[in-house]
């Protein structure tokens, strides 16, 4: 439910969904604080840093899920998308187009997946787990048979600029002849990041679109007849949703200075669980872009917090999966009271 | 029976109307018009097809035949935008609320007053909103909950306020008082009269014979499906409409009780 | 200080047995401790990249690192270098370029590796027919060395003509169901090869349960149990076995010589073993079986 | 909705989804007629009792499925409660149990892992998708760490038997000392499949806990108000569907003659489309055990006739996602007639 | 506006009842009883707090505070199951009906009738069914579509059924003919009589004066969560009960207006 307070400074939190961000940050502090104690190296700069790049990617997808999630859908197909984005990026590079162009034709791959998913959605009234389901089956085929399931590599340099550069980094050249980073920088993916979910928040809050996206979640027969275009509201959200994993691919790609075909199988599980962490409903209706940046970050602390631990991969994946019930545990308490 | 007596053309023409899911026939042929400044009745047992009737003029139900005149034109009313268009507002029977909004939101639901930078103008619409609520209800003080979370009567009010809000030509009514207090029910009522005189058609579904009687020029009967009787409200009293909505017919010995037919 | 060793995913019998390697190596070594980490699937390419940094964030004394994709890998091995910790890779290479960024690499060489299968199943089914591919994961570096240089080299030895390749993602079942389908759909293969653990095992199931164990000649790769009585009970005419235990050892072993001052040489082969019915029991087998 | 007419012999079928059962017939038919083209191996008797061996596995967990999407919930855990379910049984056998006893103890392992997702679902009220994504990670991280990640061989005949057993099985000895299969028997796992389709269907359409099933799906808040017990029905439908994914596990791993604890992934998502193409609505109160056997059957005939086919397994995928869209149309325009 | 005048004890008791939302209260501190073969009226204006009074006592809502009592032992009724084994059935104002069901297995939903082997007795459910929607409805035809597709009056129609199908001892009816047509309506109100008589207890809730003179034996109204009045339904007339609605008190010259009091 959208905040309906007289502040007219833009907000990004709405109130509606305050309890769900208060309890999921609960979490997130819990974990920082569970960690700095288990491993030292956690809490330095370099280590924080390191989570931001590598929550990026999830956040940039999780930004969108959201969308979907609010007006009651599901978009099985990112960790697809994402693949197969990257695979059309990178074929341009080879041959011969620039990078920039090169990866605005990756998020357009993205985005155009995404609008079929609308399309058979609202036009062939496809339920959005089947159509999606078909999508990641779909484009993740396209991404092999491209490639012949070869990572397509030399894609030069400046292919992972994005992935790779930072901003405000500081490098000093050592006397042994190794170099030593003084501050590794802010990763351009965390940038990348905060700038998309601050405009993702800015629709779906204080535009009509999100309004729309609120309602058709909510009640998609009372938004028909209220008069909203139920089609046009869906199909924006999957359009979004695609054209954002086509953004995280080129995120993902970049970082590896190689397009993987293979890349991002199962990454729509960890967006869906970011976005239910930070409190949006699967049954639609609910959910801020702000609480599953947080739902994004828990994830990714946990993953990076395991490792610095040593946990074994195994154990890891049982924790996991108890703090992902947790977290939205957690927050189903504090809402009951 | 014959509306000779209108001056001007009429506002909403539907002709020959039908309705059929597989083998249940909901409307059968059903022909009526409504005139501006006027309020037509639509009576009938429950399962009549009243609500199915309106919600094809609405938009909202697709007819199975049958033509629908607005303003002289037919036209094809396929989405409830299409409706809105000609100045066609309704109040569903079902509501219509998205649960998770609050009342401004859902008062302004697919008109949402903006900004001069195309921002939710959420101010103005909640300042609107208070000031259409009041009108039917004073007491009205959850403004800023859920809709979910409101009684069955305040949601209705909200769907009735919707629907005046904006100015419409043709006003469709779905049993709009049915959970609404004696208060409540006397400003609604009001605010019929008020709309009447403003020119606007109003076709008012109800069960209350009462407020039929109060509100309505004339009133329309359907009884499973069919059209069975359009009269002036002068033509008929209580019993006559009674015998109407239950057998289907007039009493036997019916003739019409108006003055000046 | 600790040495992390990250491997393409610890999902796997066969990185199992590198951790096993691992770990008996650091028995030798007191001063030095030792983790064991890697993905949740092979193609979890950026996964292993985190696990790297995080691994160049906390310190390590030293990596030794499977890298399931050569250029992707390279950036933070560079990032490890620049931190002054010492790599060794092992199993798959680094992209060219690279190489001043670590220290030494152990592997099996899955190129020849591919080629001795092909070799042999041109010597036993013959050079002309069918033979079916049976591959696990499309495009990761083991797979493209040991696929690849299987079907280039029985293209340019032979005629025959290649069925596939189909993926198993490395699932059993699924190798077992897609084994199942090529048989019936070409009842006049010669031979047909399995190029991982659990491809090859659902492979070899798939055959006896067909009842057509010993009817074409069936090559498998690794050695765990099941496969070894796939080649004893003659399923299998062979199974090729990598040194997947030396690679955790001698990886482990690399970098703490490295980290006592002393240099290691540029490259380690492992070792591939063709292991058949005639030397099963052999020293030379046993030592690689598992 | 359930069938309501007078006749009183036995109904599997509810006559509310009679059209859904006819079109995705339709689909089943139209893709054997098209594989009998392209191969003539496919539509011989031996080659039907392998899709029926091979489609038995995602049979039985179809089943329970179906009861869980009827509810309008879900159950990604499956695949991993199938892995785990096996692991047990492994482990159990290697420490001396008798083949048959282990078994059993697999599918109670199956059994509890669903009762706690029904438990957390109800008790702890987390959303079925969350609860059992954890659950998914959990059990998939004990069946990894109990074995190491290591396959568990060796575990005798006995264990086979199941999975490779059949019914009428005709073999002859040849003269070169391998045996010739004359004809191949009905396989026991589709002989249990039958059995456990029947149950289900009938469980679901003549017996209380059915028609509680469907009402939780259809309006949760109106089946409490009528005194049903909504927990219970839910802890019901996923205990069935954690039992099944561990029987279709005891049948997976004796068909593999070996515990695979990787085994499994993603089989939730061949599930789900099973029961989805089959009619089931993930909204809830709608769906059918015949309808999901059908999808279920599709998706079987199309893996075993692409692969007969010899079609690359890049484009297998793309026609499998388009088929999984294409089913649920044909549904979709009949039903809109 | 003491209950002096019943003899035996009271069926049931709410004591000082409270229902508090965050905020918002819905319920402040009301107590009222129900004595057998009685019709209690609820009334209030939209928003007063009689649906959530109402669902404390079926057990679909929890207390804030208050006690209950039930044939003289306090009770907790956690579920709606437990307050069906003391015999309270209730007629929702959503309804509360299973869309994909028909209308037989929503009368029966939670107690299906059985065949000896534990089998659902669709045959006996369907002709229970059959009789029990006739009483209400003769024209209810759609006993085999799921009740999605009915018109509300007939979704109505079902939840009365259903409620009055199970011999209850008290009975609680929230607006049960709002959406139903005049002679379903009639059909309501003698039903009512009629278990009046066998000495069942009941709350009504209904916004219609009209009904409530005519069948209450007493009335209780509520104006924003609290009670503001009980009476016996001779000591009032409509003029009261819409100040008291309304306003919250009573006409300043009100004096009870019953004979023998
Ligand atoms: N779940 C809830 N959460 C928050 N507030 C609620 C909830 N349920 C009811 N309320 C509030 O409690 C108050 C009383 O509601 P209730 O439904 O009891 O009214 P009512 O007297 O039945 O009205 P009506 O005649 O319109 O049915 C209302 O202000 C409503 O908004
Ligand atoms: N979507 C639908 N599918 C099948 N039948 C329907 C559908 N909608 C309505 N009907 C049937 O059409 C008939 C007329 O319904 P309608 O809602 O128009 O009645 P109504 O006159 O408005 O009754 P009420 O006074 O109870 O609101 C009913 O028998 C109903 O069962
Ligand atoms: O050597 C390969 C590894 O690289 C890995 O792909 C798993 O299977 C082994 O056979
Ligand atoms: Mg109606
Ligand atoms: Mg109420």
């Amino acid at each position: 439910m959208p905040d309906t307070t007289k502040k007219q400074k833009l907000r990004f939190l709405p109130t509606g969904s305050a309890l769900h961000r208060l309890s999921a940050l609960l979490t997130l502090l819990l974990l920082i604080g569970v960690f700095a104690f288990t491993s030292p190296a956690f809490l330095s700069v370099n280590n924080g840093l390191t989570v931001l790049l590598q929550t990026s990617v999830i956040g940039l997808l999780a930004i969108g899920m959201t969308m979907v999630i609010i007006t009651g859908g599901i978009d099985l197909s990112v960790g697809s998308v994402l693949a197969l984005s990257g695979v059309i990026a990178g074929l341009l590079i080879k041959a011969g187009l620039p990078v920039a162009p090169a990866m605005v034709m990756g998020v357009v791959t993205g985005g155009v997946c995404g609008l079929m998913n609308g399309l058979i959605i609202t036009k062939m009234r496809i339920t959005p787990f089947v159509a999606t389901l078909g999508m990641m089956m779909i484009a993740r085929g396209i991404a092999l048979q491209l490639t012949g399931a070869a990572p397509i590599s030399r894609l030069g340099e400046a292919f992972g600029w994005l992935g790779n550069g930072a901003l405000f980094r500081l490098v000093e050249m050592q006397d042994n002849g190794f170099p030593r980073v003084i501050f590794p920088g802010i990763p351009y993916p965390a940038i990348l990041l905060v700038i998309m979910a601050i405009l993702g928040a800015y629709l779906l809050q204080r535009r009509q679109i999100g309004r729309h996206i609120f309602s058709v979640g909510s009640n998609e027969e009372a938004a028909r007849l209220s008069g909203v275009n139920v089609d046009r509201t869906n199909i924006w959200a999957y359009t979004a949703s695609g054209a954002l994993a086509g953004l995280a691919g080129m995120v993902l790609m970049s970082r590896l200075v190689t397009v993987q075909p293979n890349e991002g199988v199962m990454y729509e599980l960890d967006a869906i669980a970011a976005s239910v962490i930070g409190g949006a409903s699967l049954m639609g209706g609910v959910g801020s872009i702000s609480g599953s940046m947080i739902g994004a970050f828990i994830i990714g602390v946990l993953r990076n917090g395991l490792n610095m631990a040593g946990t074994s991969a195994f154990i890891q994946q049982i924790i996991i999966g108890i703090v992902v019930i947790g977290a939205v545990y957690i927050d189903q308490i504090r809402n009951r009271k | 029976m014959l509306d000779t007596t209108h001056t001007g053309a009429p506002l909403v023409q539907m002709r020959d109307i039908r309705k059929q899911f597989g083998g249940v026939h909901a409307v059968q042929g059903v022909s009526v018009d409504l005139f501006p400044g006027e309020v037509v009745g639509v009576l009938g047992h429950n399962g009549a097809g009243k609500s199915c009737l309106m919600r094809m003029l609405s938009g909202a139900m697709s007819l199975t035949s049958g033509d629908i005149v607005v303003n002289g034109t037919k036209v094809e009313l396929k989405t409830p935008q299409d409706a809105r268009k000609y100045g066609i507002e309704t109040i569903y029977q079902t509501l219509a609320l998205a649960d998770h909004l609050d009342a401004a939101a859902n008062l302004f639901l697919g008109r949402e007053l903006k900004t001069r930078f195309g921002n939710l103008d959420e101010t103005r619409m909640h300042s609107e909103a208070r000031d259409a609520l009041a009108q039917l209800n004073p007491n009205f003080k959850n403004l800023k909950d859920p809709v979910a979370s409101l009684s069955g009567g305040q949601r209705q009010v909200i769907a009735i306020a919707r629907a005046i809000y904006f100015q419409a030509k043709v006003l469709i009514m779905d049993e709009p008082t049915a959970a609404l207090g004696p208060s409540e029910t006397a400003m609604v009522a009001d605010l019929t009269v008020k709309l009447k005189q403003e020119g606007i058609g109003i076709f008012l579904i109800s069960h209350d014979l009462h407020d039929v009687f109060d509100l309505c020029d004339r009133v329309m009967v359907m009884n499973k499906g069919c059209n069975v009787g359009t009269f002036k409200i002068e033509d008929v009293n209580k019993d006559d409409i009674l015998s109407l909505i239950i057998k289907g017919t007039l009493p036997d010995d019916w003739e019409p009780r108006g003055q000046n037919t | 200080g600790e040495i992390a060793v990250i491997v393409k995913t610890t999902n796997s019998n066969f990185w199992q047995n590198v951790n096993k390697g691992a770990s008996a190596a650091i028995e030798g070594h007191a001063e030095h401790t030792m983790t064991f980490n890697g993905p949740a699937s092979e193609s979890a390419i950026a996964d292993q990249v985190a696990l790297v940094e995080n691994a160049i964030n906390r310190g390590v004394a030293g990596i030794v690192l499977a890298p399931s994709d050569p250029e992707a890998l390279a950036p933070v091995v560079r990032r490890a270098f620049e931190s002054g910790i010492p790599v060794a890779i092992i199993d798959s290479g680094l992209a060219e370029g690279s190489e001043q960024y670590y220290q030494t690499f152990l592997s099996t060489d899955n190129c020849a590796a591919g080629e001795q299968a092909a070799a042999l199943m041109i010597e036993d089914a013959g050079s002309e027919g069918k033979v079916a591919v049976m591959s696990y994961v499309a495009g990761v570096g083991s797979e493209l060395g040991r696929v690849g240089c299987f079907v280039d080299y029985i293209g340019e030895n032979s005629d025959i003509e290649i069925v596939g390749p189909f993926y198993s993602q490395s699932q059993m079942a699924t190798a077992l169901n897609q084994t199942t389908d090529i048989l019936a759909a070409n009842s006049d293969l010669i031979g047909i090869f399995g190029a991982n653990e659990p491809t090859a095992i659902g492979m070899g199931r798939a055959i006896e349960q067909a009842g057509k164990a010993g009817q074409l000649t069936a090559i498998g790769f690794d050695g765990n149990a099941d496969l070894q009585d796939m080649v004893t009970s003659g399923t299998l005419l062979a199974t090729a076995v990598q040194g997947s235990f030396q690679m955790g050892e001698l990886g482990v072993n690399a970098i703490a010589d490295i980290l006592a001052g002393n240099s290691v040489t540029d490259f380690i082969d492992t070792g591939v073993v063709m292991v058949t019915q005639e030397n099963i029991d052999t020293p030379v087998a046993q030592n690689v079986l598992y």
